[in-house]
């Protein structure tokens, strides 16, 4: 990959200036080399494919009226780096507060439009969630602040930061508190100018707010090791993992980096015959749950009594003490033998927010030899930091007039604190409120102030997300507006002219350099920091702290009770990405819903209670929200996802689904989601939902096959006995084989591996410029994502096991869809693709019927400028995102999968014009890239040596439908179940 | 040669040939249109303005107004399209069948078949059209010399059959069609007083004479005409049928498919003919051109094409558990027998299968009231035999997750009354504007097969 | 003059372009062994835009001397980006720059030791070192006659010309189609029927003809001539000047677009050259205004290809080795540049098919294994672009 | 030309008009035409007319087969061979379009034939003998030539009246 790091700000100047925020003064934006084309009237023959994005422009129609002006601007003055049409990628660090990943951000014509991974990264190892790789669209978020607010209205700043600094003086004068919230801050340098804030205004008190903290997990260590730090787990390590309600996969705390880790345990390629296994205790049907070997379910309440039985066996084991249990039916047993059979290369963890919980995991961790194998309490995670205690104070600091002053950095209290009516009444009577939200949200609604913040793409920062591990944050492109970064806002207040990359500069010179001995000049250090984007002090090697362990109690299960089992959602999470289009359109990978949340019940419940799916209920009385009938829910309990029901996200996100933070579970002064006990109601009420499947069982075909280990390593073959046959036919055909000349294009899924976080959803739609539909549109099966995710359980019942499946484009050499096309617009290339010509498509839609696989998508409607579709192809700042190598598509057009051919040519051209052989795995499709678990291969076919070929050349490999006979070119490998047969 | 004794007297009421000619051209000739015409001709206007709606609401704002969804890509139009394809293929397996078999008693109804043809294949042509998503594009689909490279097109593809032999299929049924009409045009010519009728008659007959050679040559080109356009019934329907037997989709990829839909379209065209004839000779007062035994007669050939049908049905399914496949066991056993559209298949084989053995009865034959009600019936069963075809194949293919089901919207719906009204339409004109009936040719068989009176009864002048 | 160009139209079009390649390649390959080679004096063509070897200053300084003047080094470095030197506080260099109006010298993508060939030809003063002779590539001169401005202009004129006149003729002969038609079937004005025959016949093939062309011209514009912001000829600098096409269209070799040039690269001449033969002052001083008011250029793309197509300059121009003029035209004899081509597919399509591509030389291409064979066994002579895909769709519509 | 007129026999039944013919052929008069309102298959037996349309429809269908063949195998095999589905570029589709365009070179060009032979074409001013031949009366068309004398007019007149003629007309062309 060439990478082009960026290396001063002053080299970037003339580019971006200005960039969107005036549209009058546009030309000065526009880059040389791009057309800048008006389209006058929808329906001009040509002109509507490839939105460039840059749009805007007064031009004028000439001569003809088919083809308009269309006029190339060049800069001003050049930067060097800058040259049209190719892209220059930046290392740079995504943490939006609750999710840290390491990112390389590329960007044509000097705007952002797609986020890879960072290989150099020890932590997120080139993986990405998919709300990182969507993180990009809240760059061009219609939404955003374009300046500074005062009371609702824009004004500049010089007379916010007057009037702020002002009362901040008074209020110091006063000695009145002043209470900086923000969410979790990793950065140190923001942590030793927030602290340099504190000195300068003593009054300020600084605390951490999580919306879904972790303070539980702190707090039992603190208890057990006297350190009060979330431990960095390695689940690489750990042949037996067990999981208690922690969704590590999809959600909790850095599922990046772990599902990394849990893909690495159990790879099971080049000969490789060891696994781990994974058994999940859970409420919902959770993504890590879905991959789980063996997966239990359990009440939010039974969790303690289940952890004491699992602790209890494992303690008469290695003869330790026993405590008194309520019985649990549960069978613990077998889990407990493997951790015994397995001690030191264990795992326990769970995700439920309770002391008394989080105490007995790290008692049986402890039990199980675990610290300093699998779990590194040395090298602290610095995510989540919040404690619930602290917003309780300021609350009520607030409401006795202890409090003067509010400042908002990152949070949303007023929508997803759980006291947040006494929040909003709180904040009405004080002096000073101050926001530095991004976007008009809930929070920022009642400030005085917003004092919109940067968008991570636009600022400069560093990040320590596990000690000892550093990240910096640089700008790809200048501020969009007229927006300052939080820690430039408050140096202003500090009275200081530094701008922050300077601040940031000289703290890593001052602190961090004189620790390294590799450069000399720090120059070439901070080049070196800021081109990698990471930077690893090695921690001297410490023993693990002590483990002092108490007394272990577990209350009573409630039996009877319907209980609540709240998450966080894959796609929007804690609400902070609900205004973005492509999450809120991602299918959840285990409902495959989307655009709502909704009452996952068991199917059991379901029936005892006459609940239908789509009927609405009535939870407390209060909130009404419909019925999801998953298998998996344990029964009696109903489980509910956060983050939706915003009022003041924006036009997307407004008004999806219901805000559910009211009921999360507060008895033990933690914030737990788990056990909130809850009425359902059935009201007569129905609500449809947007699924994209909806059917969820295979009926007996052959589509995912599975095996399980101790099969798999008696013969590869198991599972796959289909395909075996398939090769011993012999598989007569009319027509040759076909023939290729240097290349066939090929793809592996590793179904194994494979954990359904749909980041390739997301990064495929990112790059080929794929529309969003909208929940209607997605209702009636019209999605356009060319990946999709197919979820199948085994069985529709209470506890089936899960099937994830991507299925993209699989490139048939005996194409049916190429077939039936009757303008030729589909046709085979010389390189194994099927290829699909947008221009010549005239959308008969022969293609789509004819694929076995329905990979084919068609433009139902105009989603480009249509405000039928009010995403980010209806805007001018939305429409920067686009890929420009890629053509958008027009109404009546099916478009599909073309394993990124834009990727592929991309690389071809760079080993011709370097005047060299093509490199294997040189080309990265887009979702294969940023794949966490590394589950996607892509290369040459015809070159044995490749990694794909490799791939293929096992027992596992087979191509879906293959009875079918279309020779696809896209192969899956067999799913690989480590349980007993 | 037709024998009287057996088959019955072909022309009632003692018809001299004066007669026929003033029959047949008695409507289009007077001067005073029937409120009736006006009645009808309101009613499908508003049909067909409706239709245009659903026409301009598909292409000014996409495909996307119809209920169609990634897994269904095809519904109501193909539907619509297959059948009225279907009806179209009456006029020609009519006149060209029985023509080609010297069937004479196919005289007095082959015209209006004729018309119902080229209305119901108009009709039929809308909807590939409108089925495109870029219908602006949609001369892509003609080999023509361009400027791409050139670029042609994929003669692969059954939807490019479909085209040539759908349009091969208008052009030729149009021109036998006109052709049949060139003396009657002559005649009309001949006896309007009107100058205006008698400037465009003239126009139409292309200075038709009527002579010896005339008619050899004539007779000649026609019955060349029509056995070359004999094939083409067979051709065209089983190419539609190919459209879903080339396909890969279970429940369409079958070689019993092209004569299954051959037989369908014939059944369904003689329903539609037995429909309107019964209509046509009530309102016209033809009853003794169109006698109860050209009813019977079509009725009967019903029968035996119901039978077929049903044993395609039957072998179908026979062939689906024969084959051992799943994925054709699912189509049939679960999906379609028991499936979301379980009403529609059981509606297509009591309809198709099971209401027309009424027609053993000859009671229920010589009721002309029964006989309406059961050609109807045939109409409704042939268009769900479309919609199970297509919708339930494609709402369930190969893999269960990409499963999605299909309910039409208003605007399919309107498109498809709209082409129901331009057909009205298109019948409504051809009624009231040209001869409905081959006087020609009714005169040729008058006299062999009716007991003509003395021929005395001709116009005195 | 003219028989300059009769000479020149008669040498087929595939030699004249690859002939200077040839000639290039012939001359490095056989002066290689001496250390200073003919790239220099043609690497030095950049230069000469800027700088003259003891003629004087122009934009930049005359480089005679220089070679002494600074350290190879430093001269290396300056050459090869001279603004990271005077990013980097450079003493010199930044007093280079001041003392040159701060005018940047656009940074080179030259290696060492094609710097230090340059340098040394410098050091010669501008000539290769004895026993070294050059055959110039044969470069037409075009001396700007106002007489040849018109006959450029006068050709785009004439085709233009021509399709208005098509478009009148197709109107008459509709009228006269339409009255024939009628005349025919009512009127019966005209007694001879073949006179009605022959205007329909001649009539059907006008319109025809005109539909066709207007068909086929719906979204082309072979032809297109428009007038740019600023008077900028070619002719003048390409044709005249004898400038690079690459020394402004900088990008061509590393991006899909070849680029227009920042105002800055005009600027490397014209803040010495301010005044134009034929336009005087007022042309030149709208790049002045552009750059003092921010306000970029805005030129008229001339080349168009519809936004579904994906073309990339850099495949075809270096690894493709195509001259520009192949698609451009002959763009140093235009003062306005018009699109030559009509740039359709089938004109995208026939080079394809014909071309050959840089088979044996470029290493890319030892992924063939079968063509290689096949060309070794002498089965095919040549590679075309189309052997290797070059007619798939998805290699320019994704 | 001008004094050319014709002797016009109205019959009012085919079967009549049919043995008049005999008469008429078996007394050497000549006949011109015979002008009726529907075919008269034994009036063209009588009178040995035949037509050869049926040959060139034949080569109509061979050259439109030949044609389609040879457009498609030049348009996809040699002009710009694409792959379709793994399938080869020379295809057996091609029969299925050659069928069928084979039929529509037929129908068009028998049709276009069978105009121009009968020197049909729309605006064709036409004056029937008797426009009655296209209602119910059959017309058997005589030429009277200058040289035809009355008695053999006369002796026409009566023959025809004799076989069944309702009147007996003269014409003047």
């Amino acid at each position: 990959m060439e990478k082009k790091y960026w290396q001063s700000l002053e080299i970037y100047d003339e580019i971006v200036k200005n960039s969107v925020s005036n549209k009058e003064s546009m030309p000065e934006f526009s880059i040389d080399g791009l057309d800048e084309t008006e389209i006058k009237g929808k329906s001009s023959r040509r002109d509507f494919l490839k939105m460039m994005g840059f749009s805007v422009g007064a031009v004028a129609l000439v001569s003809s009226c088919q083809m308009p002006v269309r006029k190339a601007i060049p800069l001003l003055n050049r930067p060097q780096e800058l040259i049209p049409g190719v892209p220059n990628y930046y290392a740079t660090t995504f943490f939006d507060g609750d999710e840290y990943c390491s990112i390389l951000v590329k960007t044509r014509e000097s705007r952002p439009i797609k986020i890879e991974g960072n290989d150099l990264s020890q932590i997120s190892q080139r993986g990405t969630s998919a709300k990182v790789q969507a993180s990009v669209l809240n760059l061009y978020d219609d939404v955003r602040l374009k300046g500074p607010v005062k009371g609702g209205n824009q004004n500049n700043w010089k007379t916010i930061d007057a009037e702020i600094k002002g009362k901040l003086e008074i209020l110091k004068n006063d000695d009145k508190e002043v209470v900086l919230m923000t969410s979790t801050i990793i950065s140190p340098t923001t942590r030793k100018l927030i602290d340099e804030f504190v000195i300068a205004y003593p009054n300020v008190k600084w605390i951490q707010y999580d919306s879904l903290p972790m303070s539980a997990m702190r707090k039992a260590n603190k208890i057990n090791f006297e350190k009060d730090t979330i431990p960095y787990y390695h689940f690489e390590n750990a042949d037996v993992m067990v999981g208690f309600n922690a969704d590590f996969l999809g959600t909790w705390l850095m599922p990046v980096t772990f599902s990394k880790q849990f893909s690495k345990g159990r790879k099971l390629k080049d000969g490789q015959t060891k696994m781990s296994r994974l058994y999940q205790f859970e409420t919902n049907m959770s993504l890590t749950g879905s991959n789980a070997d063996y997966r239990y379910q359990i009440k939010p309440s039974e969790e303690a009594s289940v952890l004491l039985k699992l602790y209890n066996i494992l303690a008469e084991k290695t003869g330790n003490v026993v405590y008194n249990t309520t019985e649990v039916k549960t069978d613990v047993s077998k889990v407990a033998k493997d951790l015994l059979n397995s001690k030191g290369k264990s795992l326990v963890v769970s995700g439920t927010n309770d002391t008394k919980i989080q105490l007995m995991v790290n008692a049986i961790n402890s039990l199980l030899d675990n610290y300093g194998k699998t779990i590194d309490l040395n090298t602290a995670v610095n995510l989540k930091q919040g404690v619930e205690s602290d917003i309780m104070l300021a609350i009520s600091g607030m409401q006795s007039g202890k409090v003067g002053g509010v400042l908002f950095y990152n949070v949303n209290p007023v929508y997803d604190c759980v006291h947040k009516d006494k929040l909003t009444k709180a904040l009405k009577n004080l002096p000073l409120k101050v926001s530095f939200a991004t976007t008009m949200d809930e929070t920022a609604l009642l400030c005085d102030y917003v004092c919109p913040d940067n968008n991570y793409l636009e600022s400069w920062n560093d990040a320590e997300p596990i000690n000892g591990f550093y990240s910096f944050t640089q700008p790809t492109i200048r501020p969009i507006f007229d927006t300052r970064q939080f820690q430039e806002s408050l140096l202003r207040w500090m009275d200081s002219d530094q701008s922050f990359s300077d601040y940031l500069e000289k703290n890593w010179e001052a602190i961090f350099f004189p620790k390294q001995k590799t450069f000399n000049s720090f120059d070439k250090f901070w080049f070196k920091c800021k081109k990698d984007g990471v930077y690893n002090i090695a921690s001297e090697e410490q023993s693990q702290p002590v483990f002092k362990g108490g007394k272990l109690k577990a209350e009573k299960p409630k039996i009877g009770a319907l209980e609540l089992a709240l998450y966080e959602n894959i796609s929007i999470g804690t609400g902070r990405y609900s205004n973005n289009p492509w999450l809120q359109e991602m299918p959840d990978p285990v409902t495959t819903a989307t655009w709502d949340n909704y009452v996952t019940v068991s199917p059991a419940f379901a029936k005892a209670q006459g609940l239908q799916q789509e009927d609405v209920v009535k939870i407390n009385d209060s909130l009404e929200l419909p019925v999801l009938i998953q298998p998996g829910q344990t029964e009696e309990t109903i489980g509910i996802a956060l983050g939706y029901g915003r009022s003041n996200a924006g036009k997307v996100g407004d008004g999806v689904g219901k805000n559910v933070y009211g009921l999360i579970n507060i008895s033990t002064g933690l914030k737990n989601l788990l056990g909130t006990p809850v009425t359902l109601e059935k009201t007569s009420k129905t609500y449809s939902l947007a699924l994209t499947q909806t059917h969820h069982v295979m009926e007996g075909r052959p589509i995912v096959r599975e095996t399980v280990l101790s099969s798999f390593i008696k013969d590869p073959t198991s599972g796959n006995e289909e395909h075996v046959k398939f090769l011993k036919d012999e598989n007569f055909s009319l027509y040759p084989d076909p023939k290729f000349n240097a290349f066939q294009w090929g793809l592996s899924v590793d179904l194994n591996s494979c954990t359904g976080c749909s980041n390739c959803v997301i990064s495929c739609q990112a790059e080929n410029n794929v529309a969003v539909v909208g929940k209607d549109q997605v209702k009636l099966g019209r999605i356009m994502q060319w990946i999709r995710i197919d979820r199948y359980y085994s069985e529709m019942s209470d506890n089936p096991e899960v099937f994830h499946m991507p299925v993209m484009c699989l490139q048939c050499d005996n194409a049916p869809c190429e077939n039936v096309c009757p303008v030729a617009a589909l046709s085979h290339s010389d390189e194994g693709l099927s290829q699909v010509t947008y221009n010549r498509c005239i959308g008969t839609r022969y293609c789509m019927n004819n694929c076995p696989y329905k990979v084919r998508r068609f433009n139902w409607y105009e989603f480009v400028n249509n405000n039928k579709f009010d995403y980010n192809l209806n805007s001018d700042l939305g429409k920067l995102v686009l890929n420009p190598d890629v053509t958008v598509r027009q109404r009546g057009v099916v478009e599909k999968c073309n394993s990124c051919e834009q990727r592929i040519q991309e690389k071809k051209l760079l080993a011709k014009s370097e005047n060299r052989e093509l490199r294997d795995g040189e080309i990265l499709t887009a979702c294969q890239q940023n794949c966490p678990t590394d589950a996607i291969q892509f290369g040459n076919l015809l070159d044995k040596g490749s990694n794909v070929s490799r791939t293929n050349d096992t027992g596992r490999m087979y191509h879906l439908l293959e009875s079918l006979h279309t020779l696809p070119s896209q192969s899956y490998l067999t799913k690989v179940r480590n349980k007993k047969a | 040669m037709y024998n009287i004794k057996v088959r019955g007297v072909l022309i009632e009421g003692n018809k001299g040939y004066h007669d026929i000619t003033q029959d047949v051209t008695n409507p289009l000739l007077s001067k005073t249109t029937p409120k009736w015409w006006w009645i009808a001709s309101f009613v499908t206007t508003s049909m067909l303005i409706w239709g245009i709606w659903g026409f301009y609401n598909t292409i000014a704002v996409g495909t996307g107004t119809w209920g169609l969804n990634n897994s269904v890509s095809w519904g109501f139009a193909i539907i619509n399209f297959v059948w009225w394809i279907g009806i179209g293929h009456a006029g020609t397996a009519f006149s060209i069948f029985l023509l080609v078999l010297h069937q004479r008693w196919r005289t007095s109804i082959n015209r209006a078949a004729e018309a119902m043809t080229i209305f119901a294949v108009m009709a039929a042509g809308m909807f590939p059209m409108i089925h495109m998503g870029r219908i602006w594009d949609g001369f892509f689909v003609f080999p023509y010399p361009n400027t791409r490279g050139p670029l042609w097109d994929n003669f692969n593809s059954p939807l490019f059959w479909d085209v040539t032999a759908i349009s091969t299929y208008l052009t030729a049924s149009f021109l036998f069609w006109y052709v049949g009409m060139i003396p009657d045009f002559a005649s009309i010519r001949e006896r309007t007083v009107s100058i205006v009728k008698k400037k465009i008659y003239g126009i139409l007959s292309l200075g038709w004479l009527g002579s010896a050679r005339g008619w050899l040559r004539f007779e000649s080109a026609a019955l060349l005409m029509g056995g070359l356009t004999a094939p083409l019934v067979v051709s065209v329907h089983s190419i539609v049928a190919m459209d879903f037997a080339a396909g890969i989709v279970p429940g369409w990829h079958s070689t019993i498919f092209p004569p299954f839909f051959v037989v369908g379209a014939i059944f369904s065209g003689f329903a539609m003919v037995l429909t309107l004839m019964i209509i046509v000779r009530k309102v016209y007062k033809y009853e003794e051109y169109v006698t109860q035994r050209h009813l019977d007669a079509i009725a009967r050939v019903l029968t035996f094409v119901s039978l077929i049908m049903g044993v395609a049905y039957i072998s179908e399914i026979f062939v689906a558990w024969y084959s051992n496949s799943p994925y054709e066991m699912y189509v049939f056993f679960k999906n379609r027998a028991i499936g979301d559209y379980e009403f529609e298949f059981w509606a297509m084989i009591t309809c198709n299968a099971i209401i027309p053995q009424l027609f053993w009865f000859k009671k229920i034959r010589k009721n002309i009231t029964m006989v309406f009600i059961i050609s109807i019936f045939i109409n409704i069963g042939m268009w769900f035999e479309r919609f199970v075809i297509v919708v339930t194949s494609l709402s369930k293919t190969w893999l269960p997750s990409t499963w999605h089901s299909y309910t039409p919207t208003l605007t399919e719906v309107a498109i498809f009354v709209g082409t129901l009204g331009f057909f009205i339409m298109g019948i409504l004109m051809f009624l009231r504007f040209l001869p409905m009936m081959a006087i020609s040719e009714l005169k040729g068989v008058l006299k062999e097969t009716s007991i003509v009176k003395e021929n005395t009864k001709s116009h005195e002048e | 003059m003219i028989i300059n160009k009769f000479v020149v139209a008669r040498i087929p079009k595939v030699h004249c372009f690859l002939f200077p390649f040839f000639l290039f390649f012939l001359i490095s390959y056989s002066l290689s062994s001496f250390g200073q080679t003919a790239e220099a004096e043609k690497n030095f063509t950049q230069c000469k835009a800027c700088h003259t070897i003891g003629g004087g200053r122009l934009v930049g300084p005359d480089l005679k001397g220089v070679t002494s003047k600074y350290p190879q080094s430093w001269l290396i470095k300056f050459i090869q980006n001279s603004q990271n030197l005077i990013k980097s506080g450079d003493k010199n260099a930044v007093k280079v720059f001041n003392e040159y109006n701060k005018i940047p010298m656009p940074s080179h993508n030259l290696t060492d030791a094609q710097v230090k060939d340059i340098l040394l030809y410098i050091k010669n003063g501008g000539k290769l070192p004895a026993g070294v002779s050059v055959k110039k590539a044969p470069i037409k001169t075009a001396v700007a006659t106002t007489q040849q401005v018109n006959q450029e202009d006068r050709y785009f004129e004439q085709q233009r010309k021509g399709s208005r006149n098509l478009t009148i003729s197709a109107i008459v002969f509709g009228i006269l189609l339409l009255l024939s038609i009628f005349d025919l079937l009512f009127s019966h004005y005209l007694k001879s029927k073949w006179i009605h025959y022959v205007i329909i016949l001649s009539a059907l093939w006008i319109l025809g003809e005109w539909s066709w062309d207007f068909t086929t011209g719906l979204g082309r514009q072979q032809n297109y001539q428009p007038d740019q912001p600023i008077w900028f000829s070619h002719k003048v600098h390409a044709g005249q000047n004898q400038i690079n096409c690459q020394y402004c269209h900088f990008t061509v070799e590393t991006s899909m677009h070849a680029g227009i040039p920042p105002a800055s690269v005009c600027m490397n001449c014209h803040s010495q050259v301010k005044e134009g033969k034929r336009t005087g002052k007022k042309e030149i001083a709208k790049i002045y205004a552009a750059i003092k008011e921010k306000k970029p250029i805005q030129w008229v793309k001339v080349d168009n290809l519809p936004d579904f197509v994906y073309f990339n300059h850099s495949q075809h121009v270096k690894v493709g080795k195509i001259n520009c003029t192949e698609c451009h035209g002959d763009v140093a004899k235009m003062d306005q540049v018009a699109e030559v081509h009509e740039l359709s597919m089938g004109w995208c399509l026939d080079c394809h098919r014909k071309h050959k591509v840089q088979f044996r030389s470029n290493k890319f291409y030892a992924e063939y294994k079968k063509l290689h064979e096949e060309l070794r066994a002498g089965k095919i002579d040549k590679v075309t672009v189309k052997m290797i895909g070059g007619e798939d769709c998805a290699k320019c519509h994704y | 030309m001008k004094n050319k007129s014709q002797i016009l026999g109205v019959f009012n039944d085919p079967d009549v008009v049919s043995t008049a013919v005999d008469e008429l052929l078996r007394n050497n008069i000549p006949i011109k035409d015979v002008f009726s309102p529907f075919p008269l298959e034994h009036v063209w037996k009588k009178l040995n007319m035949k037509t050869r349309i049926p040959y060139a429809t034949f080569l109509y269908g061979v050259l439109g087969t030949v044609a389609t063949f040879a457009f498609l195998y030049w348009s996809s095999v040699i002009n710009y061979p694409l792959i379709f589905g793994g399938k080869p570029t020379d295809s057996l589709s091609f029969v299925i379009i050659m069928f069928v365009l084979a039929i529509l070179s037929g129908v068009i060009f028998t049709l276009a034939t069978y105009l121009i032979r009968e020197k049909l074409w729309p605006g064709k001013v036409v004056n029937l003998p008797d426009p009655r031949s296209t209602d119910d009366k059959f017309v058997i068309v005589i030429e009277k030539d200058m040289d035809m004398d009355e008695a053999t007019v006369r002796q026409i007149d009566e023959l025809l009246k004799k076989s069944g003629a309702t009147e007996v007309n003269m014409s003047n062309v």
